[in-house]
């Protein structure tokens, strides 16, 4: 059954070919139906590649399907071709899964959207980019879902493209992924120079002959790929604006699975990190920063959506700082937890734009909780999952992540635990301010829709169909249930990590707790749970604003997408001013201009013999000829 | 030397007709008496006064006839060898020459199709698009196979 | 005629070489794709002289279809054999069937059935129906393929003559316009020039040699140290100027901008991909196969050509305004980047040549195809301006021009990437470094003017040509996408055709695209993006090729 | 004296130059042709000398097929000339040069 694996990425791919082609002809909802049910099928389909490779021995959980040579020149050779291993299935199994269900959703959400069948297209594309991205078998194959999934998400981020913020974000998010990709593709030719291949197991096999310098570049230029494309400092500023994009991809892509492909990439290489310390150190902290600034700057938001970024962006934080401390059953543990409970939360803030007609500030919310109970009890799940509240999974998998951090050094455990509070407390305020206390709107008031439009009807918040809610109660079960997939305490119960031994075991830093310890890690963990949501609470429950506790450096995450702009890219538009005026229009345009010109000069000097008489042709065949005979004949003589 | 002697005979036979019709030039200049008339100098037309000037121009149907001898012409220089070594060939041969004739027959047959064999002063060769009066008898009747209605 | 030329060519150059008159033996399983195109090609004749009324244009291309279709079956069965058993030599050692010729095989076949796809709507637009332009192209494909199988120069020189009378009448197939029949006059006078130096090439060479047939030929120069006969390197010379005129080398290319520009469109994609296809298949073997022994001759002499063949082409190609003329400049800058693999002489030159020929055939006759429907009725309409806003008024359209440009711009993603990429490879790996240095400052001139066609396509002036101002253009890009074909659209490969069709001229902007053409369309765009994703089977396939002679 | 192949061969060189140089000098594209076809012809006299000079019977069959090849030119040749010529009266090769640069 593990032949079938082939079909995981190609049933999107005809699911897009399809929609590219005779979308329009679908329309709405078939195209949606379609897309669904492609992506579903995908999913089985893995369930069931899973399940095989489950029945396999541990040690023989590895299987590479190669369909063909790409391309190849000299000794170089790239195959595409497939590698099934516990990670990429694990990978795979929740994408599917967690895109089956935002799929279903979108059903719904973008019902009244004319684009409605492209935006479909979209995302069966994206999907089957993100799981080329995960199943390759190479590097080159896995850079190109890598830029593929890049290239959806600007379409769909850009999505709205008549929208100013949208179409900017779209192209700020391009920018900004483009930085880290250089660094990927650099890492790919250092990676084939060293060790003459793109396929993971020959370069992880080939490591011993690499030099230690070598490594820590590819190691760092793979991890600068992934700041990139996982919003990590300091390039994140790209993901608060990419909700600029419709809600469904919000959740898909910049919660639950794009945004994870740099620490997917991070547990691949994990064979390059084991033996480049400080790389992973480097790692490690760069997620542990990023995690506090985005759990701060998630503190001071007011956009229903910009506070689930944020909190993105510091959650991505602590999968680096798994990954860093060597500690990928964790990092793939919160991801998985993440992406369900990330989702949902997405997913039911998409329900209250919604029933908002739009509007996306939470200020003016409140109470929803009564009018919209799925959406209510269901987000609540997602609070108490994220803020790491026990039993629900963010508990136990960001408690993973902790006791990881404090074994290389308690200082990143102390960040940890604060960014820890810092979000059962943000998630607290939204959640206080979206659904529960007075409501700040008025049933009568006109809305503006996001076109400018004025609506002539009030607001009637209420539950979404169907399609929407189901994906929200199934996310919630897993928020809810998904930690038990790997309890610490007792060695039977690490299920993931007896799972993930064969692809990572080997790296994995050996920490050892004893029992008693593991406990007082987990309460210290509820109590700075419980500790935050009461904060939360006790500030949030009877007032919607604490101008205090909203500081504008944190509502402008601490300045850097500001700072970024006026440092580096004021002083790289005031060089390019420079280069454009002095060095491109004296020096460049100069060389160009005078090379074209002379190009163009001497064509059409040339086009004169072209003279239209048939017999300058056959003058110059004839010329042509005496040069060749004279030559021949010259030969001859020497 | 000896490559030479075998063109004796020709080079004699040409000199023989060089001398000739030379001989004969001279001679009728010599012995023919010398009295030109206006009728005597006008253009030779079987002894008819010529009525108005040639045409100019030949009709483009010369040509065609002109152009479609010459490649049937040709395809004889293959009959040659193929008839010099008929014996040897066999049944081989004949399937080839048959081949062969068939690729030419086909090919009358397209110009037949197409009017180009149509001589006369009023038809001109028609358009390939405009072929509405052609039909299978009316080829065939070209053609000459059926004789009967030719007339 | 000239087919029955054909076969007994092959009887004759066994009596050739016989000497005596052995009972000839002719294998026509050898020929048999030949054979096929023959024998179609008089079928056709045959139905066309005896049907009772002039069957549509769209009945003759349907049956050259399926006569490329059964001849590229064919095709492929002979190179299973040869991957089999080994390359052979048939019909008294006149036919080599081995992989490079048989591959040539299977181009000449896809050509012949994509090209009356391409061709149909055109014929049927212009009132030039009927079977002449399928029989001509059927003759000519044959020419091409005992080109590229030939071993022998008497046989390469009938099949040159095969392939190319066909397509000086092609070149003044369209008697309603004057510049078509001054582009056959001059392709036919510089094309009979050419051959009748080839001719005495030959003649050269075979006083020379003492032989016609390659192999021997071969055999003779391995066995005799002969650098420095004069006979035999002038007869080489003149060789290569026949060659070099066929494929549109400079100094022997001044034909092809005129006659490119002259011939009804349809004919200008076909003659581009075929002849060159043909020339070069038969100029590659000659060269790298019979005369290595000589290369430190002609191997100089092909630089030279080759350089000023990419050069030329690509700087006077920026100057043109005539689209139809700057595509034939196009084609003789890719001439010269074919011509750089020849340079090479080595396998991996030939093989990217040969992949280099193969993905430009279905380039040069899908946008010789646009330029037809663009060209609207009578054919005349191939100034650049025409193009703006193409791809407001008819996107699809616009699209497909647009994927086959960048492909000849040599864009990654497109199989033109991979061919320039493989032949300067093998340019550089042959230490041709300046040669690879030159064929790249070319590409980057010729990506210019692609590019700038590309952009006037999709510049936004001019929703309507200027002198329909205010007329409807008919749709906006949308109902354009949505226009159904008359069958409906059920499956995949319907879709992008029914989206490319247009069925009327509505507005004398829009022009009319026959589902033929979009059809064919369709495999261009479809061979060039598939192979340009995944070029590794057609690059195997002329290793294969080139590795088996 | 003694005639060998090289005065044949001398002569076909002859033959082929004076058609080369016709058809650069000459505008009427019937006497172009003909110059052609006397190019074809040096190349036939060339073919023939080579054959009993190597005493082999290729270069004789060699000519079959250029006379053929020269016969199936002159007819489309013609054709063409006739198709242009129904055009303008009396044109020249000169005439035919609305196609250039």
């Amino acid at each position: 059954m593990i032949h079938a694996a082939f079909l995981i990425p190609i049933l999107p791919l005809a699911g897009f070919a399809v929609l590219f082609s005779l979308g329009r002809r679908l329309g709405n909802p078939l195209a949606g139906w379609l897309a669904t049910a492609m992506v579903a099928a995908s999913f089985v389909v893995t369930v069931i590649v899973f399940v095989a490779l489950f029945q396999q021995a541990p040690a023989h959980r590895e299987f590479t399907q190669s369909w063909f040579t790409w391309f190849g020149a000299g000794r170089l050779r790239v195959g595409a071709g497939i590698l099934v291993d516990p990670l990429s299935m694990t990978m795979a199994a929740f994408i599917t899964g967690v895109s089956s269900l935002i799929h279903l959703y979108s059903i719904g959400y973008m019902k009244h959207d004319e684009q409605f069948p492209k935006f479909f297209t979209y995302l069966n594309l994206f999907v089957f980019a993100m799981l080329m991205l995960v199943l390759a078998d190479n590097f080159v194959l896995s850079f190109f879902g890598w830029e593929g999934v890049g290239v959806c998400s600007y379409f769909l981020i850009a999505f709205w493209f008549e929208r100013d913020e949208a179409a900017s974000a779209g192209k700020k998010a391009m920018i900004f992924n483009r930085i880290g990709d250089a660094g990927f593709l650099v890492a790919l030719f250092l990676i084939f120079e060293r060790t003459g291949s793109f396929e993971y197991t020959t370069v992880f096999s080939r490591l011993g002959h690499v030099g230690t310098p070598s490594l820590v570049a590819i190691a760092l230029l793979l991890f600068l790929g992934a700041v990139g494309k996982s919003a990590q400092i300091p390039l994140f500023p790209w993901l608060a604006d990419a909700m600029a994009g419709p809600t469904p991809v919000s959740a898909l892509i910049h919660a639950a699975t794009m945004v994870t492909a740099g620490v997917y990439l991070m547990c691949r290489i994990n064979p390059i990190l084991h033996l480049t310390p400080d790389a992973a150190h480097v790692i490690a902290w760069v997620g542990a920063v990023t995690a506090f600034v985005g759990a701060t700057s998630a503190c001071a938001q007011n956009d229903i959506k910009k506070v689930l970024a944020y909190s993105t962006v510091s959650q991505l934080g602590y999968m680096f700082l798994a990954a860093g401390s060597g500690a990928y059953v964790a990092a793939i543990f919160l991801m998985l937890t993440h992406a369900f409970y990330k989702a949902l939360l997405f997913l039911g803030s998409g329900s209250v734009i919604h029933a908002m007609d739009e509007d996306q500030d939470i200020k003016n919310m409140g109470g929803l909780a009564r009018l919209m109970p799925i959406t209510g009890v269901t987000f609540l799940i997602g609070w108490f999952s994220i803020a790491g509240v026990p039993p629900f999974s963010g508990f136990w998998s960001k408690g993973d992540v902790l006791q990881n951090a404090w074994a290389v050094t308690p200082a990143l455990w102390v960040i940890g635990a604060v960014s820890a509070l810092l979000t059962a407390y943000y998630m607290g305020r939204e959640y206080f301010l979206v659904f529960l206390g007075e409501r700040r709107w008025t049933e009568a008031r006109p809305v503006a829709d996001g076109h400018g439009k004025e609506l002539g009807h009030g607001l009637h918040p209420h539950d979404p169909s169907w399609h929407m809610s189901l994906p929200l109660v199934v996310l919630a079960t897993l928020a809810a249930l998904g930690g038990f997939i790997d309890l610490p305490f007792h060695p039977n119960l690490v299920f993931l990590e007896r799972w993930l031994d064969p692809v990572v075991g080997p790296s994995l830093l050996q920490t050892h707790f004893s029992v008693g310890q593991e406990w007082l890690f987990s309460v210290v963990d509820a109590v700075i749970a419980v500790t935050g949501v009461l904060v939360a609470a006790s500030v949030w429950r009877a007032s919607s604003s604490r101008p205090a506790l909203e500081p504008r450096f944190l509502f402008m995450a601490w300045f850097v997408d500001r700072g970024e702009d006026r440092l580096v890219a004021r002083t790289s538009t005031a060089l390019a001013n420079f280069t454009a005026t002095v060095v491109e229009s004296r020096i460049v345009d100069g060389a160009v201009n005078g090379v074209a010109d002379l190009t163009r000069w001497s064509g059409e000097r040339l086009r004169r013999i072209q003279s239209g008489y048939v017999r300058n042709y056959a003058l110059g065949l004839v010329a042509g000829l005496v040069v060749l005979v004279a030559y021949v004949l010259v030969r001859v003589g020497s | 030397m000896g490559s030479l002697d075998s063109y004796l005979p020709i080079f004699v036979l040409f000199v023989l007709a060089l001398a000739f019709a030379g001989l004969s030039i001279v001679a009728s200049k010599l012995l023919a008496p010398q009295r030109p008339t206006s009728a005597k100098e006008a253009p030779y037309e079987c002894g008819i006064v010529p009525a108005n000037e040639p045409p100019q121009r030949f009709p483009v149907r010369f040509y065609l006839v002109a152009m479609i001898f010459v490649i049937f012409d040709i395809e004889v220089i293959f009959l040659f060898p193929w008839a010099v070594v008929y014996d040897q060939l066999g049944r081989f041969g004949l399937v080839e020459v048959i081949v062969f004739a068939a690729a030419a027959f086909f090919s009358l047959l397209y110009l037949v199709a197409n009017g180009a064999l149509d001589w006369g002063p009023v038809r001109r060769v028609r358009p390939v698009s405009s072929l509405q009066s052609r039909t299978t008898a009316s080829t065939v009747r070209r053609v000459g196979t059926g004789s009967g209605e030719a007339a | 005629m000239t087919g029955s030329t054909a076969i007994l060519a092959s009887m004759a150059a066994h009596l050739l070489a016989a000497g005596g008159i052995a009972m000839p033996r002719i294998d026509y399983t050898a020929i048999l794709p030949e054979l096929i195109l023959l024998g179609g090609m008089l079928v056709l004749v045959l139905v066309s002289s005896l049907s009772p009324r002039p069957l549509p244009t769209e009945a003759y291309a349907t049956a050259t279809v399926g006569i490329g279709i059964a001849s590229l079956v064919a095709s492929l069965v002979l190179w299973r054999d040869v991957s089999d058993h080994g390359p052979f030599t048939a019909v008294a050692r006149a036919v080599n069937v081995d992989g490079f010729g048989v591959l040539f095989l299977v181009l000449v076949s896809c050509i012949l059935v994509v090209a009356p796809l391409l061709a149909a709507g055109h014929l049927r637009r212009e009132g030039v129906g009927g079977c002449e332009y399928y029989v001509l192209a059927l003759i000519s494909g044959s020419g091409a393929m005992f080109m590229a199988t030939a071993n022998d120069l008497v046989l390469i020189f009938l099949a040159l003559e095969i392939l190319s009378i066909p397509l000086y009448i092609l070149a003044g197939f369209d008697h309603l316009r004057e510049s078509s029949g001054e582009a056959a006059m001059k392709y036919f006078v510089l094309g009979a020039f050419s051959s009748a130096i080839f001719v005495y090439g030959i003649a050269l060479t075979y006083g020379a040699t003492g032989s016609t047939n390659l192999a021997q030929i071969a055999a003779f120069l391995a066995r005799n140290v002969v650098t420095s006969d004069g006979v035999l390197l002038g007869g080489l010379a003149l060789l290569l100027v026949g060659f070099a005129f066929k494929v549109a080398a400079v100094p022997f290319h001044m034909w092809t901008p005129d006659v490119y520009q002259g011939s009804p469109t349809p004919a200008t994609g076909f003659m581009a991909s075929m002849a060159k296809a043909g020339g070069f298949a038969a100029l590659l073997r000659v060269f790298v196969t019979t005369f290595p022994t000589l290369r430190g001759t002609w191997q100089p002499a092909i630089w030279v050509i080759a350089v000023l063949t990419l050069v030329l082409g690509a700087v006077v190609a920026l100057v043109q305004s005539d689209v139809k003329r700057m595509l034939a400049y196009s084609s003789i800058n890719h001439a010269g980047f074919v011509l750089l693999g020849l340079q090479a002489a080595t396998a991996r030159g030939v093989a990217g040549s040969v992949f280099y020929l193969f993905t430009y055939s279905f380039l040069v006759l899908g946008s010789f195809a646009v330029v037809s429907a663009v060209g609207g009725k009578g054919d005349e309409r191939h100034g650049l301006e025409r193009y703006r806003g193409l791809g407001r008024r008819q996107p699809a359209l616009a699209v497909t021009f647009a994927v086959l440009l960048l492909a000849q711009a040599g864009a990654p993603f497109t199989t033109g990437f991979f061919a320039k990429f493989y032949v300067v490879e093998a340019a550089v790996s042959a230490h041709s470094y300046a040669l690879a240095a030159v064929a790249m400052g070319t590409a980057a001139v010729a990506a210019f003017f692609y590019l700038r066609l590309v952009f006037l396509m999709f510049s936004d002036v001019g929703r309507t040509i200027p002198t329909h101002e205010g007329a409807a253009t008919g749709g906006t890009p949308t109902d354009t996408l949505e226009m159904p074909s008359a069958g409906g659209v059920a499956t995949l490969v319907a879709a992008p055709v029914a989206a490319l069709v247009e069925v009327a001229e509505p507005d004398p902007a829009i022009v009319a695209v026959s589902p033929w053409v979009a059809a064919g369309l369709v495999l261009c765009v479809a061979t060039t993006l598939v192979f340009g994703v995944w070029p590794q089977p057609l690059v195997d396939f002329a290793h294969q090729a080139t590795l088996i002679i | 004296m003694s005639i060998d192949a090289s005065w044949y061969l001398t002569l076909a060189a002859a033959l082929f130059t004076i058609g080369v140089v016709g058809l650069l000098v000459r505008r009427n594209v019937l006497v172009m042709f003909m110059c052609i076809e006397l190019m074809l012809n040096a190349a036939n006299l060339t073919f023939v000398t080579y054959a009993r000079a190597l005493d082999d019977v290729g270069g004789q069959v060699a000519v079959f097929f250029v006379l053929v090849v020269a016969a199936a030119e002159v007819v489309v040749g013609l054709g063409i000339i006739v198709a242009i010529f129904r055009r303008k009266v009396g044109a020249t090769a000169d005439d035919a040069h609305v196609m250039k640069g």
